[in-house]
């Protein structure tokens, strides 16, 4: 798919889980990239500690495109166990690297790939006397393998694996080894066949290979998050755990040893909800990270957040649901569940970051929005953007100071006779707040989750009720416009395509593809939700829209469908994508193009047309 | 006019500027009993109204924060999640002073684990059970602390087994354990007290009989029943910090225990003999009165020395809340150091 | 509002809780039922045990309405506290029964009402010695003046407090007494003036009053419930110990003492949820009751039972959220929420009683559809249904035995090879399950919430997840055409008006109102989610449906823009009623008349042509 | 072809029939040797693998139900909350035997609350807690049951107080409580089989090392620790019902615990002096043994005489999903006359 002359090479690597096979992995990763080539890489393992099938997507590209790829031009096939099914992924004619143990693999299979046996195992025993380690160091063996066919050079291995082992000297030694052992066996034993070949790029100068739950994990920091509550799950827990680790770097009084972060790991997530909650009223900026089942469980919790207005950034990594579903695969499945969380009437502000750089300034973002609207703020990501390496610029510092929200001190309360919680003195829904210990007599409010009116007192007047609930919704109004804007690409176009989160990269891809079989599409990435104004302006501007969900029933489709009124909803399109594995660029394009056939036909006709919109 | 002498405390307040709106619970409710108490201890204590924050779940005793110190900072929970609420203030604002109302349906049924971990991890706050029995908001059904055998208004027999709320607490770690009646101020207001100057969790289990619903003969929770059945294990006095009493008792008979904040509680011994810093001696205290339909009251278990959660996590003395950026943001140079790290 | 000569008349009764009002109010309503008169009781009462106030609305209507009406011909004032604010409650040209220590009520007040002072407290203390039982008798004094007021007969009185002292001679005695000490007051003390009169009717006979959670409670009883966890939690508690009691008087071995059902009360909603998965799995047909906040708590366990295909009925009588809310208060606040609970893909069927009749029929209904389509079933009613009287037409036994579903036993086991749990083998995406204890060498299979394939084997693969999935799809769509299917009225009109729950009874009364000014309105009442395709029939139909939702965003009206698409949706208008009170027909007359005031005036331009649609 | 002899137990089964799928979980892992120890519990006690009822939470040890007795049916229920589902379960069908498997923090952490709920009704099950400190499914961060100071992989300290859930489960007043050690299957096997005799909900807390995240020094529940500090009670037989043994050990030196179904688990005392039917002693014992980093393992506590939920309840003997509408619904005549006094 790529163009002519353009780089677009995709590795499959097959091994198992807790067998090293992931340094090994990102040893290559790091090698390409220090090459100048940018890479997607993509890691599919399974829920469990070790020993099971676990599979590694990497692909360079000098489009620089950031999705993945679904076959694979080099096969590595290490587990004995998929073999078979592995093969199923290889493009004709691409190259497998298999365990010689392994026996050749059934003709026909992959139609005439170029094969290359290799005895991983016996090199591993040969070369690596010490059993336990052998264990760890079997995998590195195959990225000699590769580098040796693909022409990597020793320089950029040995950049990748000072990346990979800094602190660890042995670990470096003996991995550098495996690998000179990888690449001697082929220089020694095999004949390149195949035509693949790396060739240095100058594209990844002053880019960064970060995961997104890393760049989150800065944002909380940057933006000020002291009190960390969460519960590990699958694939949040490298956030917390990420936040923990920088707080133990940059949070921590040399002189005193004091913690200028609470990080508590709770006893599970509706602890976690309530001690973010907790810590919100008193005034700290407080945030959890979960996933599909932590929200389930926080559901009570974020009602009386909403209705109590209490400020609380809830991160939630979404993995494939329903219930456990497949703890270590992708998806959006939670949006519009996360959206509307609770019983009764609720509503919630939720941050769509589609990148690795977005899970860094959303983070932080969040944390204001979230004591400027004094409710609590979704940021939904998903184990692609959280789990997986994305090559980005580098992050930038912030610019702007927090932005606390609505607070009244003591000295505010000087000036006033009367302050009432829950009162809309400036017409945007939006209330003062005072914190606890506020010395001023004044300052005392009653936070509940039952009836109140603007003065927080219970009530259960109809009249009150309703007028409490109409300020929310105006207050949900007021965020509307205070999200993070959408993006619009393009804008001449007749088709457009609507995508939020990880969808981005495939979608970016799908239109290239789209637009050299002479399809324009205009692009808006949509950034949050309650949707924001341009959305209604940019469907209205496109005949058609294709809204990208990564979830069964379209969810955001059905969203929009809501948001937008039938109006404009008639002219949205669902596409749908819910396996488990990262969008790839071809399955937006299987669905569009079909779909679109009559106006790519039409194109075609009328090149210079197509050319001039 | 004349001049009113009004009684004030330390810090000039009155008993009134303790109160809070008139309640709305039934009348002769022992928790109404209990916000009394509550008053006393706090005007007694001095609490500072601005840096006390009232913390609750649901129930009728969940209510209670409304009916004291209108001038304090409340938050009401939802059932049984207070612990958790109550803990992520407590990190945030190290500077308040918890008290915590709860019932036994909120803490014992609904709020079981929550309360566990909020134990464990000794977070500073005062931590009141209100417990009837029966839950009083939605009409009376058993809660987990009815006593097996305890008949219920309707006639119906609870099947199961207690959970003893203090031996629970002791059992997982509570630093300060303690048990009372609502009915019996002489004992509720210095365990208040010395709650208030405990660091850490202190539980205070008091009996709270639901007149409504869980007062009537067959009743475990009753105010007959207590009144027949108290064992009362101390006589106590709270001598707050910096005061000095002459002790008058006879030598043995009494015994101090020190508070995080230098007061002292001052226990005589009654009942039966009880070393409240043995944990070993108050599971036994608790078994024994339990399997003898005793209610026991007193201080159970306190250990002043457990860190408590600020304290084991190291959280700086000003409170993490009024961090500003400067002191939370990696700075430029670390910032790009950072990244470098990363790249 | 009622016809020429026809009867209506409302009651509101203000009183504080916890003092024998709710006796004093029942005694009236059934006194004037035994009057043959029609009666459409509501009870406002507070959140607490005892001492706040309470108002009880009690209407009477010749056209049998059951609805309530918002504005009192006859207003009972017991509460000081309110005895100010509750005059507005006051029709003009009312009649005001008052205590007479409250003093007279301000000049201008209700605009000329009809005095009647009662000195209540003084009564009571002069004719009940015993201070204990005057608290809960001070009220039926006011039955006495008001029988007096209307002319209710001594006979009807009689029937009455036999009903409700039926096995207390005591009470009886006591009550009756009250009674009279309020009548012979106001003959001996006053003068009638106003000219509010209740004549009897013949419009009850056979008719029962019950309320929606003992009409539901039977239902589960004989829908063979056979275990029930749940937790108290207002307005649901009552419906859980109605089939306790009902349990206690029917499923109790007379020799063994043997009780033929479990019923747990949980330690939480969440315990209560699991337990009813637990004990679906294992072939009972197990319930649990509650009401908002606990289905928060749920929605964990809800994802679970859809994904791993358990049965299970889960009733939500709803009060007004979020959060706690207005316990007890109405709302129809948790229908988004309830059918799309929990994280990633999920859909609930949603059963939606329209009458105590249909709380009665769905619940046996509902677990027949939890067995035939193996997944939780929501039953959703609310507190107006659930908790006031309502007039109903006798119960009818079950004609039908229970449907236990796709259940293999040994026997259906020994003719096949093969069992897989999961796999579709009817086409209608309902596999067929075996029960735990099965003797058979192919029954057992591992229930799970995580990944599986047909044969119920952990997997993470992406086809068979995708495969599982559309297969859930599918059978939602099975259960569809099964559940209640929409009830029509009417069908000629250009307007109509969709509803569903409790909201039945103020629209029936809404459309003889807008009928009678020349509006004619057909009408579709919804009783069950996913929506049958009568609905999209419906819908076309018809240039505009009015959607009334009883919550502040429109719940039923977003669904509907979902399920029909943007075509019919832009037919579709909101009309939203949110303040906690039931629905009256003004609520809804009040939005629509003025949105069709063109057709309106229209049709009252062509008499002739509107009465020949 | 040879004919080849398979041992078989009671019921005609193999030790094959009541294997599973092949594990996944880590070599090495506590948790598998407990999966041996309890298909060799299982063979030997001649369960039913039809009438088996395998129930977990989730976790690595939650997963091992999928590890024995395939034809048994299995429920694998979301995190922390089998409890629930188990009581369900045992409701609708008290012919099952529930044989639940749980994790430290699976039951411990997120799952307390049910845990102790449990334990309160007196559910018929097995309920082992395959205890590891850790979280392993997650890799590696502390569970509720890490001993106070005990040392994370990466260096951390634990800070908190260790939730003991043998002293949790004798203290909310379980009927059976015992704990052992994965390695141990000399004890492990008789304490299983007791528990499956034992009418009522049998906790075993069986300290089971995680090799990948909890086996290092420092690690108070890695394998040399448990080995350098295991307390043994008792060595004990398990005697099943009608079987006649000689008793040969020295007067006084053994005790019997006769179990619901008649079988019998034998005791010979070793470390301390306990007996296994005081509670006291149990929670003296747990404390004890706590307080000198030991680890106490055999049979903690028991008590056959605590009815069961299903017999507190009353259930009939036949399971309630057997149950048609001829036993469910009201007769029509009764139907009628209830409906006449509701008019
Ligand atoms: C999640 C949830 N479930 C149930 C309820 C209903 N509810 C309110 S208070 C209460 C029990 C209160 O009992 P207790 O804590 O003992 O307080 P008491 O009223 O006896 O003082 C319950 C079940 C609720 N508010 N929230
Ligand atoms: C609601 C929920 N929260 C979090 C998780 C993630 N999770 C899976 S297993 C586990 C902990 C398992 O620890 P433990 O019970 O000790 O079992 P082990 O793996 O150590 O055997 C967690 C937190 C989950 N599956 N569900
Ligand atoms: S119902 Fe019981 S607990 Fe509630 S206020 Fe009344 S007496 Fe107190
Ligand atoms: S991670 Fe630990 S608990 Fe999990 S399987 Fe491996 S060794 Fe066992
Ligand atoms: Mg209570
Ligand atoms: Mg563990």
């Amino acid at each position: 798919m790529a163009k002519h002359g353009a780089l677009d090479l995709n590795l499959v690597a097959s091994t198992v889980n807790g067998s090293g096979s992931q340094s090994a992995n990102l040893v290559l990763t790091r090698a390409i990239f220090a090459m100048g080539i940018p890479v997607a890489p993509k890691n599919l393992f399974p829920s469990n500690i070790e020993g099971l099938p676990t599979w590694f997507y990497l692909r360079a590209t000098s489009a620089g495109y950031r999705a993945g790829r679904r076959r694979a031009d080099l096969l590595v096939a290490l587990d004995r166990a998929t073999f078979a099914a592995d093969l199923a992924r290889l493009e004709p004619g691409g190259v497998l690297v298999f365990e010689e143990a392994f026996g050749p693999p059934p003709s026909g299979a992959g139609s005439g790939p170029h094969l290359y046996p290799v005895p991983f195992a016996r090199l591993a025993k040969a070369s690596i006397p010490d059993a336990d380690l052998r264990k760890y160091l079997t995998n590195i063996i195959y990225v000699g393998v590769v580098a040796e066919i693909l022409g990597i050079p020793d320089a950029a291995l040995e950049e990748a694996l000072l990346h990979q082992f800094k602190s660890k000297p042995k670990a470096l030694a003996a991995n550098r080894e495996a690998i000179t052992t990888g690449r001697e066996y082929f220089r020694s034993n095999l004949t390149k066949t195949d035509s693949l070949q790396l060739a240095a790029l100058d594209q990844t100068e002053g880019q960064l290979l970060l995961e997104g739950n890393q760049t989150a994990a800065l944002g909380a920091i940057m933006g000020g998050c002291t009190v960390l509550a969460w519960y590990p799950i699958t694939p949040s827990s490298s956030l917390a755990e990420h936040v923990i680790g920088l707080a133990d770097r940059y949070r921590v009084d040399h002189e005193t040893g004091e913690r200028r972060i609470a990080t508590i790991q709770a006893e599970d997530e509706l602890a976690a909800a309530g001690m973010v909650l907790g810590a919100g009223w008193a005034g700290a900026r407080a945030m959890t990270t979960t996933s599909g089942p932590g929200i389930s469980l926080m559901a009570e919790f974020i009602g009386l957040g909403y209705y109590a207005e209490i400020p609380g950034v809830f991160v939630d990594v979404q993995r494939v649901g329903p219930s456990t579903g497949l703890p270590t695969r992708t998806m959006q499945g939670d949006i519009l569940f996360a959206y509307t969380l609770s019983h009764g009437d609720t509503r919630h502000p939720v941050l769509l970051p589609g990148s690795v750089l977005e899970c860094y300034q959303f983070m932080q973002q969040a944390f204001d929005l979230a004591e400027q609207l004094q409710t609590p703020i979704f940021v939904l990501s998903d184990l692609d953007l959280g789990m997986n390496l994305w090559m980005t610029e580098p992050l930038p510092y912030p610019e702007y100071d927090f932005d606390r929200g609505k607070v009244l001190h003591k000295e505010q309360l000087d000036q006033m006779t009367r302050f009432e919680r829950y009162r809309d003195v400036d017409g945007d829904g939006v209330p003062w707040r005072t914190l606890p210990g506020t010395e001023h007599p004044l300052a005392a409010y009653f936070t509940r989750g039952s009836g109140h009116d603007e003065a927080a007192r219970y009530t259960e007047s109809d009249e009150t009720y309703t007028r409490v609930m109409d300020r929310l919704a105006r207050k949900l109004e007021t965020g509307r416009e205070r999200l993070p804007a959408p993006i619009v690409q393009g804008g001449s176009a007749d088709v457009g395509i609507l995508a939020y989160g990880s969808s981005h990269h495939a979608v970016v891809e799908a239109i290239d593809i789209l637009a050299a079989r002479g399809l324009a599409i205009d692009y808006l990435r949509l950034r949050a939700l309650p949707v924001a104004s341009q959305v209604a302006d940019f469907v209205s501007a496109h005949e058609r829209v294709y809204v990208v969900d990564q979830n069964r029933d379209g969810q955001m489709q059905q969203i929009l469908q809501i948001e937008l009124g039938p109006d404009l909803a008639h002219r949205l399109r669902s596409v749908r994508h819910y396996d488990g594995m990262p969008l790839f660029a071809a399955d937006l394009v299987d669905q569009i193009e079909p779909a679109e056939e009559p106006a790519v036909a039409e194109a075609r006709a009328l090149p210079l047309a197509a050319g001039a919109r | 006019m004349a001049a009113v002498t009004v009684k004030v405390n330390q810090l000039g307040l009155s008993r009134d500027d303790y109160k809070g709106l008139a309640t709305t619970l039934c009348a002769g409710c022992g928790h109404n009993s209990i916000t009394n108490h509550i008053v006393k201890a706090l005007y007694d204590h001095g609490v500072d109204p601005y840096r006390l924050a009232k913390m609750s779940g649901i129930g009728c005793s969940s209510k209670a924060t409304a009916y004291f110190v209108e001038r304090a900072h409340a938050f009401n929970a939802v059932h049984g999640r207070m612990p958790a609420v109550t803990t992520g203030a407590a990190v945030a604002d190290r500077d308040l002073l918890f008290l915590g109302i709860s019932g036994d349906g909120d803490t014992a049924s609904i709020g079981l684990g929550q309360f566990c971990h909020l134990l464990r991890r000794n977070v500073d706050c005062t931590y009141v059970v209100e417990n009837n029995g029966v839950y009083g908001l939605t009409k009376g059904q058993f809660s987990a602390t009815a006593d097996l055998g305890s008949v219920q208004k309707k006639g119906s027999v609870n099947q199961l087994e207690t959970i003893d709320i203090a031996g629970l607490a002791v059992q997982v770690g509570a630093s300060f354990v303690a048990r009372s009646f609502s009915g019996d101020g002489a004992q509720l207001v210095p365990l208040l007290r010395a709650a208030l100057s405990h660091r850490g969790t202190a539980v205070l289990d008091v009996i709270s009989p639901c007149v409504t619903f869980n007062d009537h003969e067959g009743s475990t929770k009753s105010y007959q029943y207590v009144k027949d059945h108290e064992l009362i294990l101390q006589e106590m006095d709270f001598i707050p910090q910096q005061t000095e009493v002459e002790v008058d008792y006879a030598e043995g008979s009494s015994t101090e225990v020190e508070l995080h904040d230098g007061s002292r509680l001052r226990l005589r011994k009654l009942g039966r003999d009880h070393d409240p810093k043995n944990r070993l001696s108050a599971l036994q205290v608790i078994d024994e009165s339990r399997r003898q339909g005793e209610v026991v009251t007193g201080l159970l278990y306190v250990n002043p020395e457990m860190p408590d959660l600020c304290s084991a996590e190291n959280l700086p003395r000003i409170p993490l809340r009024d961090l500003g950026a400067e002191q939370l943001r990696l700075t430029p140079d670390e910032f790009a150091s950072l990244l470098k790290d990363w790249a």
